[in-house]
């Protein structure tokens, strides 16, 4: 399937390139990942998103979801159901949030995305409880959600590689830090030096996001973004 | 790394396969979703259900039987299972009294259970949860995802398991199992790391005059990292903070409980446990209860961990009262 | 070598004392020289004793109690025990009834128990021999010290004591401890080797991609060295020469019983026995009775062993009569 | 203690020597002796050994026996009551025999020397079975006792010396063969290569008899022993 969009607004096909990216790099990355979370955790984290990510390949398979709001929910349900540990519940109430907030509209313009970031964003946050700074995910996603919201919102697929680039560099500023949530923080300042794996996972993902986008919008539409 | 297993994606399955082929008489293996049922369970009886990562065997499902568990869930190694498995082992462990959740505290675990809990309540089952975090080697819970759950999930088990078989009501086994908890501490100690299957490396890499202070149960490291000592001043270094933070009285009475975690015999566990007791002995406790052995392990890791519960006569008594399950039986 | 010890040449007496203390409700330890006896066996019945090296744990201490022995005789590591232990042993499991000496065909346990049986038959107390040789990893046991005693040694000491226990003769009670071990067949597999705590090295060397085939349990090598397999491949290969040598018949009810050599997670060896039913049950064998953990073990070595008992009625009922003991209990 | 002698017999003495000095060069190769066994059998034939002989060194130092009977026989009764094994008993044996050969003897001549040493080796195969060939201690103490037999009888050190060299012979000769009794038997060919640990502790026990013999004779005394 290829994806296609208006250059102003991403779609369905766009939200099914997402997932079906995110797999592929989850898969590419499974060992990376797993071995980021050996140093600081228990060295499952590669495994588990890959186990989720593949399940949901099996339902892309099966059934093309009609909206982005229904791929979103799709994916909520399948991580939900398939990844387990910490991931699984936060990436799902992830997904999960930002379905909500697309609701069931078939096309999302930049408005709209930088809504379902940030409640997907705030769905990590009100599970797992993390801040700033504790080496999670949401340190990732924070710098995503704030660089999406002040980035050009002529094309989502500027919105989209602001948050990537964002959460790129927000995983890599969690090296020094020191855990205080999730498995890395009964390390303590052994935490320290590495990187936290799903912060890692995070901009993987949201940078799958920003590819689909780039790869949906005619040739010339997108923004800034690369 | 050298398992005897088959396939790394397959060893969950299989062996959980291969545990219900053994213990047919007391469970029934539910292969997709994967969970563990109790076979004899008296309808009318609050529901136990445990789960979490497997690797730690017999935890939990060699605890499914009369006087403990009624089902018990097995994620993937060392990762806690979802709630598609929770939900039905949940439907599975409840009678029509309700069900008591018993979670060792680990974000992926308390996540996982809390969205089972709140699916199974919508269902019309009632849950109550029971955290288990008896574990001192972390220090700073408030900067932590808190303590985790060790050692003292088996006693819990044990205890409130045998509270519902006499036929306590839902809030009356839950808050056996919070009492069990507050009166149980644990500290661990890796000799070595363990190999997870699909990782195929160790956990943790560990110099020959090494040792981690402090450990879970999931393969990562401890707090500290020092240099080999001799069994006794180990026992000694696991002792001192388990005291420190339960703070027991002269002359209580307690359950002292040295377990293996996988890879070490069981002739060093009763080294342990031997100068465990003349430190617990000149703490002026009595040690009126024991357990010694692999009962809740981190695959074929070498280590132990000692967990230290402050007994009283209701606990005592539900201790003594007959269990039958896999890896556990007394009494009948 | 990192153990859970203290001084490696008071390994298997402090290891021993702490196991009584655990324990004091069903054994006594003696510690010079160092034997253990059973606490509440009654008067009159015919007394079990084995002994053997160390290093074995459970075996064969953790078998002391109501339904098995009376008296254990624990060597150094992997080192028979002397008559010095033996002989006050026996009197000890000597209730005027007489005793069997339940012994592991190895030249050092045939001498010191024989030598051992001489004298207190001088004494005045009448010894019977049960000599076990399960292990068919010995091929030509014309040209050798003949087979040697392995994972039949349990099931020898449960059923014979358990005959014992409801008022057999002395040699009614010998004759089915033969007729236990003349039906039961074991084979062995190393994944790793152990380290004997005064050699502090392995007892020999493995490579990451290879197994021993064929090991006994006392680290020794096995007959065979192969490239790692499969756990299913692996329990085909330990399988195939126990059915060859025992040829049951169709139809034949057996019990199965999957050992760890001690550093083996459990989980593993539920994925032996998984695949251990499916070959039995397709060379239409009844899997009656099974046994599944660390049962007789080899320090921390990683492996684990089959063995295949021929059950008859009797068998079944004496397996199945009530076992008390610090490692084995059922039935009370 | 000084050992003494006429050169023509040996005496308890003597005895009281041997066993001190075989309790030395068993402490000395006791990680080698065990070192053998491990590629064998289970690693403990030095350690097994030592015990035993650590345990004779306290009777010594506790009583010393009067005549090399009895000398012989409370080594018999310690290496059985302390060492185990295979290698107890049947040292065991082995001092047993020569003790009952030599009965209350206050001096032994050659004659008597070669019935003891013959009476042990006879003990030994009447104890464990074992044939020459099979790679146990036999492989040492037959050659030993038939070159006692052979030698100068004029002294005994002279007997012994040749005893010893023909022991350690025989220890050397074990290596190429397939054992065939004890736990070396298990390997089948894989235990060819090897030395047997019992045929090498006897032959330093063997070579501590002479050395004790040579200590013990007036100078110019000995035969043609080293
Ligand atoms: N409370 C939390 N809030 C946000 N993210 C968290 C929290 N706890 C853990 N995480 C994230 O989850 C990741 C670990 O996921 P994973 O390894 O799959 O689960 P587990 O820790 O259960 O093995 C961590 O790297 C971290 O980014
Ligand atoms: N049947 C036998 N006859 C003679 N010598 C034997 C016999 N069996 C074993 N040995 C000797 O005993 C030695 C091993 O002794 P040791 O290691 O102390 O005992 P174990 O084999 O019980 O561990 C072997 O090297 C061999 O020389
Ligand atoms: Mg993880
Ligand atoms: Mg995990
Ligand atoms: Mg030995
Ligand atoms: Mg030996």
């Amino acid at each position: 399937m290829t994806a296609t969009g208006t250059g102003t607004t991403v779609d369905a096909a766009w939200a099914i390139d997402w997932l079906r990216r995110s797999a592929a790099v989850v898969a590419e990355h499974r060992v990376a990942l797993s071995e980021l979370d050996r140093a600081i955790g228990d060295g499952d984290h590669g495994e588990n998103l890959d186990r989720g990510f593949t399940a949901i390949l099996a339902k892309l398979d099966e059934e093309a979801p009609p909206t982005p709001g229904a791929a979103f929910k799709m994916a909520a349900m399948t991580l939900i159901s398939k990844v387990g540990g910490a991931a699984g519940p936060l990436y799902g109430t992830a997904f999960l949030r930002a379905g909500t907030a697309v609701g069931d509209a078939a096309a999302l313009d930049s408005a709209l995305l930088v809504a379902a970031l940030t409640a997907a964003r705030d769905g990590v946050v009100a599970r797992g409880k993390a801040e700033s700074g504790d080496k999670t995910m949401i340190d990732a996603w924070t710098p995503a959600v704030d660089a999406a919201a002040a980035a050009d919102r002529s094309a989502p697929a500027a919105v989209l590689a602001a948050a990537a680039e964002a959460a790129e560099a927000g995983a890599v500023a969690t090296d020094p830090l020191i855990a205080r949530k999730g498995r890395a923080s009964y390390l303590g300042e052994r935490s320290m030096g590495h990187r936290d794996p799903g912060a890692a996972s995070s901009a993987l993902i949201l940078r799958a996001a920003a590819d689909a986008a780039a790869a949906a919008a005619p040739a010339g539409a997108s923004g800034t973004g690369a | 790394m050298k398992k005897l297993i088959n396939d790394p994606k397959a060893v969950v399955e299989e062996s959980v396969e291969g545990f219900g082929l053994a213990h047919a008489d007391l469970v029934t293996v539910h292969p997709d979703p994967l969970f563990v049922s109790r076979k004899d369970a008296k309808s009318g009886k609050v529901g136990l259900l445990s789960g979490g990562g497997s690797g730690h065997e017999p935890l939990h499902a060699g605890y499914v039987g009369f006087g403990m568990l009624d089902a018990a869930v097995p994620g993937a190694v060392f990762t806690s299972p979802t709630p598609e498995a929770i939900i039905p082992a949940t439907a599975a462990a409840n009678s029509g009294a309700g069900v008591v959740h018993i979670v060792k505290n680990y974000t992926g675990d308390v996540l996982n259970f809390e969205t089972a809990a709140e699916m199974a309540q919508a269902d019309g089952i009632e849950v109550r949860t029971v955290l288990v975090n008896d574990d001192v080697a972390v220090e700073d819970s408030l900067y932590t995802a808190g303590r985790r759950g060790v050692g003292g999930t088996v006693l819990v088990e044990k205890i409130a398991g045998a509270a519902a078989e006499r036929g306590d009501g839902l809030d009356a086994v839950a808050a056996i199992g919070r009492r069990v908890n507050d009166n149980v501490r644990t500290m661990g100690v890796a000799l070595s790391a363990c190999t997870v299957p699909h990782a195929g490396v160790p956990s943790f890499e560990l110099a020959d005059d090494e040792i981690e202070i402090g450990i879970g149960i999931h393969g990562e490291p401890g707090r500290h990292r020092i240099a080999m000592e001799n069994a006794d001043g180990i026992t000694d270094r696991l002792l001192e903070p388990i005291l420190a933070d339960l703070k027991p009285a002269s002359g209580d009475k307690v359950l002292l409980f040295v377990n293996g975690m996988g890879g070490t015999p069981s002739s060093e566990l009763y080294i342990v446990y031997r100068h465990a007791v003349k430190v617990l002995e000149a703490a002026n406790l009595v040690v009126e209860r024991s357990l010694v052995g692999n009962y809740i392990t981190s695959l074929e890791m070498q280590g132990c961990s000692i967990s230290v519960l402050r007994l009283d006569d209701e606990m005592t008594a539900l201790w003594d009262a007959p269990v039958h399950t896999p890896a556990l039986r007394w009494g009948m």
